[in-house]
């Protein structure tokens, strides 16, 4: 069977699975705010995912998420709580217009041969700001009053507010990931690897780089607008400060530089891992902590997981399994901490930590060992590439 | 018949004039030696013609079709690829994977999964079997020069300018990559080298063409260029007609 | 190669500190967000004596959870910190005079980060997760909606300290401890208004410059999309020629050429709808163009800044306390204004003394402890029914009656206050005024 | 009119400040090719330690300019040494440096908390002296400020193109084994331009303090115009820096006078925007050092 059916099938069991977590959460009665935790888990999965498609696959560099993040916030809190549309009927336009406005930075800065990576990352961050100026500016969209979107209704068929939340994250969160395995998993993926090692090389082997670039940029705005429209409802109350600060970017490339950018499953990776952590942090009282802990991962994975952990994590799963439920059926034993979203958060901790030793040090002491885990140099998608048709 | 047709070309950078006026052909089938001293073009024309400058006058067909003014990736479609001086591989993929993106696209789309016995092939027609798999960074100059040509056959062109594939080569590789350009040919590619080593050039080229200060000055069979005073001032100034 | 064994260190190195980090973060979970009941003892030195401990039985049995956010990080933070340590301050001395019900309390304090989307989440957590018994709100107005939301859903009684957009709060047991009535945007002007007629000599002209922040904007132009109040319009009711409406970015950092237009416009009375410093950044840049108006309103102002502020004196503001008769002449409210100044000392924060923020943050807590007193039970629909019913004993702002008619708020206890003499000092109402302090404005000279 | 005019002078000293507080990532990204996130957080740390010299010792803020400096020089440097230890390129020198960004900022805020901080008036007169001519106000500390940034500007600019270290520093920006060859120690240069750079946000953020009230808050606000600042400049152009200062400094004031404070930041931003698009390598078209 091959490997894309394979990876498809496991799409819809996942799908399956959380789809049905509400109603196991009922059945157990687990606190809700495992459903809660579940979906903002799944809409960092979707950002950093969306992200990583022009930065982590095109090798475009962009400050940009906030932007687009932001645009699909204020084109349903607009849409709904100015002009009274139904929120299903809203949510479409967020991607929508997001994905527009991407499309416009596209077609000119990708028109620009002499624009250099850094300057692009900084259009796309220059962006943010006059967004956010002309959100200020403009009463039509905020004009500085706020907008409220506490109470909207949603659909009847999804359940309460918390569960259609969640499915309606869910769906979209999927639907991101997804798009992110298929386009790595095709000629266009390939495109955008070659674009970032070389594009002009890539120009000169005929791929289509213009409209490769827009893809990868429209794509990425699509889809981080999408669940922008979505996350309007958690703000509840919708302002310029809330929705444009550097929150959205700065945790979008922590967690796509802590998963792997090369890769469509590091990013999700990256995004349970800090959201899990940040958040047990966070419960214990530690959000000063928790901030530096952040910057010094950012600093310590810059420099010793550059391929991000995913792809160490694959090459080494024996060590990975072994210790992630190692350290979970430790810490669920003895109990350290009751809830089980701690325990998952001791095991990731654990688990990124074995990941940080060093490939050197990695290669000797599995020489000494005689070799356990995968082959070859983490660096490469090789076997994506051999498997593609077996 | 002429498969590339170049019809004054010109280009400048600022001031300087890189090629001036530059007027050539490119037989189907055949091998199409470029020389000239360094600073006398030929890099630009190979730019040009790949389409990664735009010449600022002139023309160029390719196959009947006016290629002037295509990007780069639209004139490799048509079948023209190249290979660079000093090698650029995409250097996050293995050999395989530099092999096959560029079968991928190239002169037709072929889908991830007939990208790799293609990869295959050309890894195999090139002798790079055996670092198919491992890092860029683990190749020699050599491994890299050969990778290079591999990524461009894969490309399936049917023309192939080559720049300089032999340059920091030593003898014994020179051989090798020689004999492997004949066999590139004999594939019924047509190829345009842009060479210094002379031998080389001189043993593959059925008919060279001379560039001096961007025009060109002599074209014909090798040994009649190699005998015209012109290309002999070019290389050795004056000095070279006495002697 | 060199560098490569250096990288290598250093990743060990820092991957330690990483550890470290973590495992020191686990160890302080338990002390430093919560005021058990366990170090209580321990940490009960010299207070002890002022409040006649010896009547206080130990508060026995299961702590009682009272679970919120603050913006502990984050651009709300600075004020976040305040109601940090107020809240810690009335946990200790609630568990040190027999606690909640006769059981110890726990305050389960979380960060929301500024954001308003954590600040849900944490709620979320707070209730269904750590099942706390009892909730109080966050700081900010936006944190404040998006957790009133999740209390709504739960039926949690919501004591809140600071929300600005009355308007927007329908929730039947949600309690707002700031007493600036429903409609600030216009009892709020009306108050200064009155104040300056008192004088004798009103403004002819005056100037607004309006941080355009959610909260200012509501006071300044009333409610969005309805015509009622805001201070501009107000004004114009009196007959004042407004000269200057200027709206100016959150995020402003060049103050030069709001004050080059406040100068070219030359109010007669300036009123700046802002926050924080905002205030003091104005008057500096003003300073800085040899400017100074007859007289200056500030909305919500960090009050320690605006005293180091040259060219500050004789600004008002509104408050709903200060540090001095006739609101201390209750002699509780000295003893734990002197609790609150320590604790905001403590806690590294330059300006101690009690005014709205810590005022309305006492209250919030009261109302919630005076509810389970009152009901005699956690049962949240008990407690905010007795709210209801018989309202709320409270230090600083006296007895409070809720108006479920009002969406639950109550006359604006506002008053003006005014910077004399290098310090703040209540000035009108004239009953509430310091001793032998008045209003000091006129614009003739 | 006076109304325009003093927008126009105010915009022009304020200015100066704006391109103190760019001069130190401008030289490190231009020559260094470090993108220096951390510099921000660099110039709120020296604005607090400033006023807290002012507060425990009652320092006067300028004079504290001789404690400030040296210390960030040397911060500065040892950064430089460490991001030799670990070859960084731009990408990871912009992740690495945000990461650095994030922790001195909790740390400001741990030492300081997030309450607003003011130099006390008795310590601090520069605050509100003021020069006037003619109904236009030419404000001191910002005259000051200025004049520092105009000093440094054309100084950093002399030594840049007339002396050996400028050679040294150019050859670096260019080339670094180029530079190796031609017997400059790469490193050493590199780590004397990053001590210089960093002294520079130092001396900024001392004109932060004494010019308004301090909060950890305030460092983010800075990105978008600082960095409008930087671009507009060019990479590394000294002189580039101090005229887009000032190019900004009007723009955003005059535009505020004009149309109203909320217009200010859309001008600075669409300005950005167009340099980016259309001259990325900044507005003089004197060649960068980079």
């Amino acid at each position: 069977m091959n490997r894309r059916r394979r990876t498809l099938l496991g799409f819809a069991a996942v799908a399956v699975i959380l789809g049905f977590f509400p109603a196991v959460q009922e059945a157990l009665d687990l606190p809700t705010f495992y459903v809660i935790f579940l979906f903002t888990t799944l809409f960092w999965v979707a950002q950093a995912s969306s992200w990583n498609i022009l930065t982590g696959f095109a090798g475009y560099f962009s400050f940009g998420q906030g932007a687009w993040y932001g645009i699909g916030v204020y084109a349903v809190s607009v849409l709904v709580g100015k002009h009274g549309w139904p929120f299903m009927a809203a949510l479409p336009m967020a991607g929508l217009l997001a994905g527009v406005a991407g499309l416009l930075l596209g077609m000119v800065v990708f028109r620009l041969r002499r624009l250099s990576g850094e300057i692009f990352a900084l259009t796309t961050l220059a962006i943010a700001f006059v967004l956010a100026a002309l959100a200020r500016l403009l009463p039509a969209i905020d004009g500085g009053t706020g907008i409220f979107m506490t109470g909207t209704p949603l659909p009847e068929f999804l359940g309460d507010f918390t569960t259609a939340m969640y499915l309606l994250t869910l769906v979209f969160s999927l639907l991101t990931v997804m798009a992110a395995y298929l386009i790595q998993d095709s000629r266009l993926g390939w495109g955008l690897f070659a674009i970032r090692d070389d594009e002009q090389v890539a120009d000169g082997l005929g791929v289509p780089v213009f409209r490769y670039k827009m893809t990868a940029l429209g794509a990425n705005a699509f889809f981080a607008g999408l669940m922008g429209g979505l996350w309007s409802l958690r703000l509840g109350f919708v302002t310029v400060d809330d929705v444009f600060n550097i929150r959205v970017p700065l945790f979008v490339i922590l967690m796509s530089v802590l998963g792997g950018m090369r890769h469509w499953m590091g990013p999700v990776v990256g995004a349970v891992i800090i959201t899990t952590i940040s958040d047990r942090l966070n419960s214990a009282g530690l959000a000063d902590v928790s901030q530096i802990i952040i910057g010094a991962l950012l600093v310590i994975l810059a420099l010793a997981v550059r391929e991000g952990v995913y792809l160490r994590m694959r090459d080494r799963w024996v060590t990975t399994a072994a210790v992630f439920f190692g350290a979970l059926a430790l810490v669920t034993l003895f109990d350290i901490n009751g809830s089980l979203i701690s325990d998952f958060a001791y095991a990731m901790v654990a688990t990124t930590l074995a990941m940080l030793v060093p490939s050197g040090v990695w290669e000797r002491m599995r020489a000494n060992r005689g070799g356990t885990g995968g082959d070859g140099p983490p660096e490469t998608l090789a076997d994506d590439l051999t498997e593609a048709n077996t | 018949m002429s498969l590339l047709e170049v019809t004054d070309v010109a280009k400048r950078f600022g001031g300087v004039v890189a090629l001036d006026g530059v007027t050539m052909r490119v037989d189907e089938g055949e091998i199409l030696g470029l020389v000239g001293p360094n600073g006398s073009g030929k890099s630009t024309l190979i730019n040009v013609l790949s389409g990664f400058y735009a010449g600022d006058q002139g023309r160029v067909d390719f196959a009947d079709t006016d290629v002037t003014s295509l990007p780069a990736n639209q004139v490799a479609a048509l079948g023209i690829a190249r290979t660079y001086q000093i090698p650029r591989p995409f250097d996050t993929m293995t050999p395989r994977e530099n092999i096959a993106v560029s079968y991928m696209f190239g002169q037709h789309r072929h889908s991830l999964a007939e990208a790799r016995e293609a990869a295959g092939e050309w890894l195999e027609f090139t002798g790079l079997g055996d670092v198919a798999d491992t890092g860029i960074n683990e190749l020699t100059l050599h491994q890299l020069k050969f990778l290079e040509l591999a990524r461009a056959l894969a490309t399936q062109p049917s023309l192939l300018l080559l720049d300089e594939v032999l340059a920091g080569l030593n003898p014994s590789e020179i051989n090798q990559s020689v004999e492997m350009i004949q066999r590139v040919h004999a594939r019924g590619i047509t190829l345009l080298i842009v060479e210094h080593v002379m031998r080389a050039v001189m043993a593959l080229s059925h008919r060279i063409v001379v560039l001096d200060q961007g025009k060109v000055i002599v074209e014909g069979e090798p040994e009649q260029v190699m005998a015209d005073p012109a290309v002999i001032r070019a290389y050795l100034g004056d000095r070279g007609l006495d002697a | 190669m060199r560098t490569q064994r250096r990288r290598r260190y250093l990743v060990v190195i820092l991957v330690l500190a990483l550890i470290a980090a973590a495992c020191g973060g686990d160890d302080t979970t338990d002390t430093t967000d919560t005021t058990a009941p366990a170090d209580t003892e321990t940490t009960v030195p010299s207070d002890t004596e002022t409040t006649e401990p010896e009547e206080m039985e130990e508060p026995s049995g299961e702590p009682i959870r009272i679970g919120g956010t603050l913006a502990l990080t984050g651009f709300l933070a600075a004020t976040g910190a305040i109601h940090q340590a107020v809240g810690e301050v009335f946990v200790e001395r609630l568990n040190e005079q027999g606690g909640l019900l006769g059981r110890p309390v726990e305050w389960v304090l979380l960060d929301d980060e500024s954001a308003p989307d954590q600040s849900a989440a944490a709620y979320e957590r707070l209730i269904t997760e750590d099942e706390v018994d009892l909730v109080i709100g966050p700081y900010g107005t936006g944190n404040i909606t998006s957790a009133m939301a999740v209390a709504e859903r739960y039926g949690y009684v919501f004591p809140h300290h600071t929300a600005s957009l009355t308007y927007a709060y329908n929730y039947a047991c949600h309690f707002s401890s700031w007493s600036t009535g429903l409609h600030p945007n216009i009892t709020n002007p009306n108050l200064i208004y009155d104040a300056l007629e008192s004088t004798g000599t009103p403004p002819e002209t005056i100037g607004f410059v309006v941080n355009e922040f959610p909260g200012t904007m509501f006071i300044a132009y009333g409610q969005d999309g309805t015509d009622e109040g805001g201070a501009v319009s107000l004004a114009e009711d009196r007959g004042w020629d407004v000269v200057l409406d200027l709206t100016f970015p959150t995020a402003t950092s060049d103050w030069a050429p709001i004050a080059a237009q406040i100068r070219d416009a030359d109010p007669d009375f300036l009123y700046i709808a802002g926050l924080g410093v905002n205030a003091s950044n104005i008057i500096t840049a003003m300073q800085a163009i040899d400017y100074s108006p007859a007289g200056m309103f500030s909305q919500w102002p960090a009050p320690g800044p605006l005293l180091q502020t040259e060219g500050a004196d004789g600004i008002m503001s509104v408050t709903i306390f200060e540090e001095h008769p006739p609101f201390t002449d209750n002699p509780d409210a000295v003893e734990v204004s002197g609790l609150i100044n320590d604790a905001l000392a403590d806690a590294g924060i330059p300006y101690t003394k009690v005014e709205t923020q810590a005022a309305a943050s006492w209250t919030a807590w009261e109302y919630l402890t005076q509810a389970a007193e009152g009901a005699g039970s956690l049962d949240q629909q008990a407690m905010c029914d007795w709210l209801l019913e018989n309202g709320a004993d409270t230090l600083f702002q006296g007895h409070i009656e809720f108006r479920p008619d009002e969406q639950n708020y109550f006359e604006d206890l506002s008053k003006l206050k005014q910077v004399q003499d290098g310090d703040w000092w209540v000035v009108y109402p004239e009953e509430f005024a310091a001793p032998d302090r008045s209003l000091i404005y006129s614009p003739d000279e | 009119m006076d109304l325009i005019s003093q927008g126009v002078v105010s915009g022009v000293l304020f200015g100066g400040l704006y391109a103190l507080m760019s001069l130190g990532l401008s030289l490190s990204w231009g020559a260094l090719k470090i993108i220096n996130l951390a510099h921000f957080s660099f110039i709120l740390l020296s604005a607090y330690i400033v006023y807290q010299l002012s507060v425990s010792y009652q320092i006067d803020p300028l004079l504290a300019m001789v404690v400030v400096v040296p210390i960030f020089f040397v911060i500065g440097a040892l950064m430089q040494m460490f991001f030799h230890a670990v070859d960084v390129d731009e990408f990871k020198s912009l992740i690495i440096t945000f990461g650095i960004f994030i922790i001195l900022q909790s740390l400001i805020q741990t030492v300081w908390s997030a309450d607003f901080r003011r130099i006390g008036i008795e310590l601090n007169p520069y605050a509100t002296q003021s020069i006037s001519f003619g109904g236009v106000a030419f404000p001191v500390s910002q005259l000051i400020a200025f004049v520092a940034a105009v000093l440094i500007a054309v100084g950093m600019s002399l030594l840049l193109s007339r002396t050996y270290f400028g050679k040294a520093v150019r050859a670096v920006a260019q080339d670094r084994s180029m530079a190796r060859a031609y017997g400059v120690d790469p490193r050493r240069v590199a780590v004397i331009l990053s001590g210089l750079a960093t002294s520079f946000s130092a001396l900024a953020g001392l004109f932060v303090a004494v010019g308004q009230s301090i909060f950890p808050g305030l460092a983010v606000g800075w990105f978008g115009i600082v960095f409008s600042v930087v671009i507009l400049g060019g990479l590394g152009n000294t002189l580039g820096t101090l005229t887009a200062g000032v190019v900004v400094g009007v723009a955003a004031n005059t535009a505020s006078v004009t149309w109203g404070p909320l217009s200010a930041p859309l001008v600075t931003f669409l300005i950005l925007i167009a340099a980016l698009l259309f001259r990325p390598e900044g507005l003089l078209t004197r060649r960068s050092v980079a």
